[in-house]
């Protein structure tokens, strides 16, 4: 079955079928959802790969489809994803409010999203993304919060919005939906609009500065096995509309001579910098691990959006290539802090404390997909900073650059804070019953752990499917690569040797250690306290306020975002007060008065 | 005749063994790393000792932070019930080998607080000394000296002070017992 | 001239709502508004030195009559005022009864 | 048949039921399943009664979109009071002059006729508002009412004294003829005031607040979706035919109506009362309603009047059931509302989504068809302020979705009837199946004639 | 393959034995400037080789782990540090960002082992390092870009051989900003004051080292002498003009290391977040303003 529409219908199908599965019994309708979402991967993957899907439509008359290979990018990434994140359901669901609805949910908005990246029409494109905004908005209240899930939709809904205002403008100069047609279409002071409409999507879409409110509290506070999805997948639709706007409409503005870059892009560029600040900063702060990632994500968004704006083969390659390896690391690491989560029943940081010991797998696989967040080599993230480092260093933009490393180094500090603070460290009496995860919640673990290291050792494959996009897409010229090396404007860069290499040296510690003396084992607890004895774990255990020295330093300013919206909102509603009083008066003249100034504002407009 | 080719003769485990440790006596002799328990006024012997008059450093000796790092355990000056409970969870977090040096005469016989009910009076009832430096208190000169002792005792492999507290652990255990007593709660108040 | 008296009625009547707060006296405001409008249909009407609009064995040429139709609406209009403000002093009956009050700034806290 | 009973018969009943004071709720069932049939097989084209001929004497028009509007109004009726005959059984007669007098107001040709049944279905509604127990609230609608007939008459003078015809079609003409749009003004607006009283459009509708935020399970739906929906298709009536509105006068009606969107919307995300959200919400719709027709683009608003109603009925009953059992209306004490009651949960969700215009729903159909006509119309910044609402409309509604939906200790207990349950899963299901089948929608789309058209074309 | 791999284990042991050498070397001379004797010059193998010797402790597998993958990754690193332009392991694929992030890959496991052994005082510890790392990594970086993009490589041996060029500078004089923040970063990299904060003995107990004793400690020693080796001889390479043979290495090397480590032997200890504002004050500022210089004007001496 090849085909979207039939792929489409059967998600649809599957999603009622698992409601009633579901309710019947949370672990069948989970397994069901789960060779649902399987299915549906396999069929992409399978035919998807050559652009074998057949687009035509029989059921389904007023859809057209059409396949592309940036579009094919993105929907196996996610479709990916929500593979993984379904194997989590099982174990899940029963602690959910409305679990039955959990699959049906689940599964149509992986419907909305293939619709989304295969649809040929503006329209449609559009009726896709809110699909998917709210079926995901119903989603996210089932965890902790109900004010994260208004705060999403908000924020999901004002892209949209945007994005809905951009594609009129389109149509009224083009006089078509066609997404392809309408981008080459428009011209002038219309694609800069376009152009700015299409960015607030793809920024609030992104969880990018200044519209990433939503982005921490959506994903702190979604159920445990659907943050992997908004970070992972969700958010990238934002990187979607941000290609459409920063690649294909690319406004004629002014050039900025010294780096040679247009000043739409460049502008652009700065936002995902200040992003890539921002995010860092809070991420270093926030002490829930989700939260915490949740601003990584927002830096990594940062990141993809300077690599668009670069305008470059390398920087794009690098951009595509850093939203699969952040769609692999950030799953990996929200699945993780799930199947923590999942053990312990929370997510903050100071009430947990050496879990690796009771879990070790799932502590590998945080583990290496932070070390592919971080970018260090040999995983993924490693080759696509690289590339857009390249790519920054050659346009020589100095206060970008000064921002994407920042983000580079301080990924470090927020990645191992919930290294040190959550799974190392004191073992707590309280989780001394605590088992490592189930086996169908590792299968996943593994596969990604896997693929963290495959995107970072062999990258030829993707490299060459980036080089597809990059021929249907730009007039940039394709990045080469053999099978572990990727060579960009500053050298080559040997993927394959670096792990080799890290291989060796491991190997060689190994024998220096294997060799010397064997160590004795002891305690957790027996460890140098100035010769106190402790015996309280909790008070041996540092992980509350970790960078306290750093923090302390933009404590004061790092409300300003939020404190800025919540007085947006409150300034929304004294807006509706005041409204309220002036129209909704219990006074009958207020209403006469109303009446009068209409009439005579009418008659002095029409008589003048 | 006689084949003037060398024949290596193959040496036992136990031979080996020797050897290897016998090299490794060469290293640790020439750095020891102090940690220092100074709990008395033997302590202001230290500074001269360390500094540009006596330079330790060419001994290839220094000051460590913790009692992980540390080869020598140097307890100055004398002990009440209260710090000796700590010293020994302090010697009992050492990594072997380790050695115990012992400043002044208080460590030896309780020095001029023999009479103290709170005061231990010997030492190396409780752990094993390598060294005492007699002296109330020692000169820098005898404690630079007492080094020079205790790396003379490890190349005559005569610094066992930590196999000693192996072999008779259970003496060790049952002298710290009857002298601090056991301890009913576990937690940072009582002990 | 008689239309000015009669607009001069209607925003007497608006004015008079305006101002009260007796829910008795703003039905006769309302009233005299709907005089007033009343008036101002009659108006229109109105043809000076025009005739009763009455079929008769007269020859008609030449005559000039009032105009029958706004007399005709403005005897439905009557009615409907009428029906509305008995409606309206029902609803202030009941008011009273349930707040010992004509005047609707007295229950302005029960809103 | 003809037209004329559908006027006829529910006026001759509600003098008999008062008769018969104990089966009149059931004669006005009787009335309106006739009314329904009726509709159906009634004649197309101007019907002229007393046999004057067209300029003079009244005559009613049906086509196809009084047809649409009758069968809303009278199905409406029928299916709130079936839904409330055991909590409100006494409003028969009440109901029977509701349908005589929106059935007049949305079939007659005649301008004066059609004050007479404004005023005819205003005194209805007064009634109906009665039963909110709220007389202040009452009186006051009552008053504004009046003086919004009143306005609406002096411009319909207005109007006869220029052109000496009291018969739409013959006006129209008459203006077309007649080509001089500024001495239009003044009528038209007070006759758009008139009518914007009652079809709750913003500046005009201070009443509202009173009678929908206290409004019961009966009260409710009828004022804001069958008063809502009758006003909504004469005010698409008297827009596109009559109006015209074109210049500064357009500007300024578009300005008032963008501003009434944008400010209501703004008004339900300041309130803290479900009642008032949702009131809010519909006088948001209303103005929406309204601008649509000012656009031109009459087949999207007269779905969107539809979908509305429907939906507006769902969330203004369920609201108030659960206001009624629980004794507030505060979005706080009707927290977990949804909790024991899935299917209600669902049926509301989904009329909400509607509302907010999300996919899968006839909303979302309709939101993008006419924003689609919009932009054909170059109306750009209308479009970005009714988006800009929409956001506005998103957060506030699902703010009170997930309130709903999730309880905050206590559960609070409502039960629901079952017929209740049964008639909102069909809206529901409606709704949901127009959403996503929506070729019928298409195919209705050229059948929608304004009344030029109509007569012209017989 | 093979022989490439055994030349970069011949650097990383190279690199071993040179620093620990020169760090003696350096306990020596600062021994002199404090008016002592100093150790012997070869005192810095005899620690390494005690620590091996001793029977140290365990805090679990991670905490063994980490000491490998942390030594491992260094040795990694140190396989594809070349020493002249011609000794190198692995040509054209010695770039910068590798030396950057293959370090941080030996750091993130010292981290690591250090948080599992369960010390607060180890978590301090490697907070103040990281914290440090923020700090006086990001200007460095920038004058990194800087010269790779003068340079118009990020080869570190095309860096050398473009600096050894008729015509160029070494760019500690090309871009003299640029060298002074070099400098500096180069001090906090090492941990010498006044940027040592994070071992800060009397503080936290040596920090992330606090509970380690015994071979662990011993690889950590290693470890040390070989980033210290790492992070020297990229700045000879980057603003020193690299090494046309081995022996201008050593010179270059043994100048910078000394010359270091009296800069910081004269210093006291900054606070932590002193040492974050210090980098993001001056240093900072003068990277990107010598970038400016350098990129957009393109003023290099």
């Amino acid at each position: 079955m090849a085909n979207i529409e039939y792929l489409l219908l059967f998600l649809v199908g599957s999603a009622v079928i698992s409601y009633f599965l579901t309710r019947l019994n949370s672990f069948i309708g989970s397994i069901f959802t789960i060779f649902a979402t399987m299915f549906v991967f396999v069929s992409l993957a399978a035919y998807g790969f050559n652009m074998n899907l057949d687009t035509t439509v029989s059921l389904l008359p007023w859809f057209s489809f059409s396949q592309t290979y940036l579009g094919f990018f993105f929907v196996i990434i996610i479709a990916f994803i929500y593979l993984m994140v379904s194997f989590f359901h099982p174990y899940f669901l029963d602690k959910y409010p409305y679990k039955n609805s959990y699959n049906l949910l689940f599964l149509l908005s992986l419907a909305g999203i293939i619709g989304a990246f295969y649809t040929d029409h503006f329209l449609q494109l559009f009726f896709f993304f809110e699909m998917i905004i709210w079926t995901t908005m119903f989603l996210i209240p089932q965890g902790k919060s109900r004010e994260a899930a208004v705060s999403y939709f908000g924020f999901s809904l004002t892209g949209s919005v945007a994005l809905l205002i951009g594609i009129f403008v389109i149509y009224q100069n083009v006089g078509r939906f066609d997404i392809q047609a309408g981008l080459a279409g428009i011209s002038g002071t219309t694609s800069v609009f376009v152009f700015v409409l299409f960015m607030i999507a793809a920024l609030a879409k992104l969880g990018t500065f200044p519209l990433h409110i939503w982005l921490p509290l959506a994903h702190g506070n979604a159920p445990h096995p659907f943050s992997p999805v908004l970070s992972g997948a969700l958010v990238k639709l934002g990187a979607f509309i941000g290609i459409l706007a920063l690649i294909k409409i690319n406004p004629i503005g002014p050039v900025i001579g010294a780096i040679d870059l247009a000043l739409g892009q460049y502008i652009i560029a700065f936002i995902g910098s200040l992003s890539i600040v921002f995010g860092t900063l809070m991420a270093i702060k926030e002490d829930d691990a989700k939260k915490l990632l949740a601003y990584s994500s927002m830096s990594h968004g940062g990141y993809i959006l300077v690599a668009f704006s670069a305008l470059n083969g390398f920087a794009f390659a690098g951009g595509l290539y850093h939203i699969l390896a952040h769609a692999l690391a950030s799953a990996g690491a929200f699945m993780a802090i799930a199947a923590v989560a999942r053990a312990t029943g929370t997510t903050k940081m100071k009430e947990l404390g050496g879990m690796i010991h009771k879990m070790p797998i799932t502590y590998l696989a945080y583990l290496i997909a932070i070390i592919s967040m971080a970018g260090i080599p040999p995983m993924g993230g490693f080759i696509s900073k690289w590339l857009i480092f390249q790519a920054v260093i050659d346009r020589g933009m100095i206060l970008i650059a000064v921002a994407v490393f920042f983000g580079s180094v301080g990924s470090f500090l927020y990645v191992f804070r919930p290294l040190a603070a959550l799974f190392l460290g004191q073992e707590f009496r309280e989780y001394k019953h605590v088992k490592e995860a189930p086996l169908l919640m590792l299968i996943p673990t593994f596969i990604i752990m896997g693929l963290n290291i495959y995107t970072g050792v062999i990258p030829k494959q993707i490299i060459d499917f980036i080089n597809n996009i990059i021929g249907e897409n730009t007039a940039f010229a394709p990045v080469v690569a053999t099978t572990f090396t990727v060579t960009a404007t500053y050298g080559t860069l040997n993927a394959g040797l670096i792990a080799l290499i890290f291989g060796v040296g491991v190997a060689i510690a190994f024998i220096i250690f294997i060799l010397m003396k064997k160590s004795r084992k002891v305690e957790l607890m027996d460890t140098y306290t100035a010769a106190n004895f402790v015996h309280d774990e909790h008070l041996l255990h540092y992980s509350v306020d970790f960078y306290a020295p750093l923090e302390r330093m933009y404590e004061k300013q790092s409300h300003w975002m939020k404190k800025f919206y919540d007085a947006l909102a409150h300034k929304v509603k004294e807006v509706g007060k005041l409204a309220k009083y002036l129209f909704m008066s219990n006074n009958i003249g207020v209403t006469l008065i109303w009446i009068l100034v209409i009439i005579v504002l009418l008659i002095g407009v029409v008589a003048l | 005749m006689k084949s003037t080719k060398f024949t290596p003769v193959p040496l036992t485990k136990a031979e080996t063994d020797k050897k290897w440790w016998e090299i490794g006596d060469f290293f640790r002799r020439n750095s020891l790393w102090l940690l220092m328990y100074c709990t008395g006024c033997c302590a202001i012997e230290l500074p001269p000792a360390m500094t540009s008059a006596y330079d330790m450093e060419r001994l290839g000796m220094g000051p460590m932070a913790t009692p992980r790092q540390a080869d020598i355990l140097l307890v100055s000056g004398y002990l009440s019930l209260k710090t000796l409970r700590r010293l020994i969870y302090t010697y009992e977090q050492m990594s072997e080998p380790r050695y115990v040096v012992a400043l002044g005469s208080c460590p030896i016989n309780g020095g001029i607080y023999h009479d103290s009910h709170a005061v231990i009076n010997q030492l190396d009832q409780y752990i094993p000394v390598d060294v005492y430096v007699a002296g109330c208190m020692p000169n820098t000169e005898a404690v630079m000296n007492g080094f020079v002792d205790l790396m003379d005792q490890i190349k005559h492999k005569r610094a066992n002070g930590w196999k000693k507290y192996h072999e008779n652990y259970s003496w060790y255990k049952a002298n710290q017992i009857t002298s601090l007593g056991e301890v009913d709660v576990h937690d940072e108040f009582h002990e | 001239m008689i239309q000015y008296a009669a607009i001069l009625l209607f925003v007497l009547g608006l004015y008079g709502i305006f101002i009260s707060t007796n829910t008795i006296k703003m039905l006769v405001s309302l009233n005299i508004l709907e005089i007033g409008l009343n008036i101002f249909i009659i108006s229109i009407g109105f043809n000076y030195q025009g005739i009763a609009p009455i079929l008769s064995s007269v020859s008609d040429t030449g005559l000039i009559y009032v105009d029958p139709l706004p007399q005709a609406l403005v005897l439905t209009a009557i009615v409907i005022g009428v029906g509305t403000t008995a409606l309206g002093l029902a609803f202030a009956k009941s008011i009273y009864q349930k707040y010992q009050s004509f005047d609707l700034n007295d229950m302005e806290e029960s809103l | 048949m003809s037209a004329v009973l559908l006027i006829a018969i529910p006026l001759l009943a509600a003098f008999i039921s008062i008769l018969f004071k104990k089966y009149s709720i059931y004669l006005l069932f009787a009335v309106t399943i006739f009314n329904i049939a009726n509709v159906f097989l009634a004649t197309e084209g101007i019907i002229i009664i007393g046999g004057f001929s067209p300029p003079l004497g009244i005559s009613l028009l049906v086509d196809t979109y009084s047809k649409i509007a009758l069968l809303l109004v009278n199905a409406l009726v029928l299916v709130i009071a079936a839904l409330n005959v055991k909590a409100y059984p006494k409003y028969g007669t009440i109901l029977l002059l509701v349908v005589a007098g929106l059935n007049g107001l949305v079939l007659t040709n005649d301008l004066f006729n059609f004050f007479v049944f404004l005023e005819i279905s205003g005194i209805a509604a007064y009634l109906i508002t009665a039963s909110n127990k709220k007389p202040i609230t009452t009186f006051r609608y009552l008053v504004i009412g009046a003086i919004g007939s009143s306005l609406f008459l002096l411009g319909l003078i207005i109007l006869y004294s220029m052109f000496g015809t009291l018969n739409m079609v013959d006006m129209i003409k008459e203006i077309a003829l007649n080509n001089n749009y500024q001495e239009l003004v003044l009528p038209f607006t007070l006759m758009f005031i008139g009518l914007g009283v009652e079809a709750k459009l913003l500046p005009f509708n201070s009443w509202v607040k009173g009678i929908l935020g206290h409004s019961n399970t009966f009260s409710g739906p009828m004022i804001a979706s069958v008063y809502a929906s009758a006003m909504g298709f004469v005010l698409g009536r008297f827009i596109t035919n009559l109006f015209n509105f074109e210049g500064m006068l357009l500007t300024v009606v578009l300005v008032i109506l963008v501003a009434g969107i944008v400010l209501s919307d703004i008004m339900a995300f300041a309130s803290k009362k479900s009642r008032e959200i949702l009131l809010f919400s519909s006088v948001a719709q209303a103005s929406m309603i309204a601008l649509l027709f000012v656009n031109g683009i009459i087949i999207w608003a007269v779905y969107l009047i539809i979908a509305n109603a429907l939906s507006k009925t769902v969330m203004f009953m369920i609201i108030n059931k659960a206001q009624k059992d629980v004794g507030s209306d505060e979005v706080k004490s009707l927290q977990g509302l949804f909790a024991n009651n899935l299917v209600i949960g669902i049926i509301f969700t989904i009329a909400t989504l509607s509302v907010m215009g999300l996919p899968l729903l006839v909303g979302f159909t309709i939101k993008l068809n006419f924003l689609t006509e919009l932009a054909d119309a170059g109306q750009i910044w209308t479009i970005a302020f009714i988006l800009i609402a929409s956001v506005v409309e998103g957060i506030y509604f699902v703010k009170l979705l997930l309130k709903l939906w999730y309880p905050e200790g206590n559960l609070i207990k409502v039960n629901y009837h079952l017929s209740f349950k049964l008639v909102f899963a069909i809206i529901a299901l409606a709704l949901l199946t127009f959403g996503v089948y929506q070729a019928p929608l298409d195919k209705l789309d050229n059948t929608v004639d304004t009344v030029m058209e109509v007569v012209n074309n017989g | 393959m093979i022989v490439n791999i055994l030349v970069g284990i011949g650097i990383a042991l190279f690199g071993f034995a040179l620093q620990t050498s020169i760090g003696g070397i350096n306990r020596k001379i600062v021994g002199r400037l404090q008016k002592r004797h100093g150790p012997r010059w070869y005192q810095e193998f005899i620690d390494i080789f005690k620590l091996l010797s001793k029977r140290g402790i365990s805090h679990g597998w991670i905490y063994d782990f980490g000491v490998i993958m942390a030594l491992g990754g260094i040795i990694a690193t140190a396989m594809f540090m070349p020493l002249t332009v011609d000794i190198v392991a692995f040509k054209q694929f010695d770039n910068f960002f590798i030396f950057v992030y293959l370090l941080a890959v030996g750091m993130l496991g010292m981290a690591m082992s250090a948080s599992g052994s369960g010390n607060p005082w180890a978590s301090i510890g490697v907070m103040r390092a990281l914290t440090t790392m923020l700090a006086y990594e990001v200007p460095f970086l920038i004058v990194a870009l800087t010269i790779i993009n003068v340079s118009d490589s990020s080869s570190l041996t095309a860096i050398q051989a473009f600096q050894q060029t008729a015509g160029n500078n070494w760019f500690i004089i090309a871009l003299p900003l640029g060298g002074l923040v070099g400098v500096l970063s180069l001090m906090g990299m090492l941990g010498k004051k006044p940027f040592e904060t994070y071992i800060a003995p009397a503080e936290i107990a040596s920090g992330p080292m606090v509970e380690y004793g015994g071979k662990q400690l011993g690889m950590l020693f290693i470890l040390h002498e070989i980033s210290v080796f790492i992070e020297v001889s990229l700045f000879v390479h980057l603003f020193l003009g690299g090494a046309s043979n081995i022996f201008i290495f050593l010179i270059k090397y043994f100048t910078v290391y000394t010359v270091v480590n009296l800069i910081s032997n004269v210093n006291g200890r900054f606070k932590i977040d002193q040492v974050v504002k210090f980098f993001y004050k001056w240093p900072l500022l003068l990277a990107i303003i010598q970038a400016f210089i350098a990129i957009y004007l393109g003023w290099v001496i």
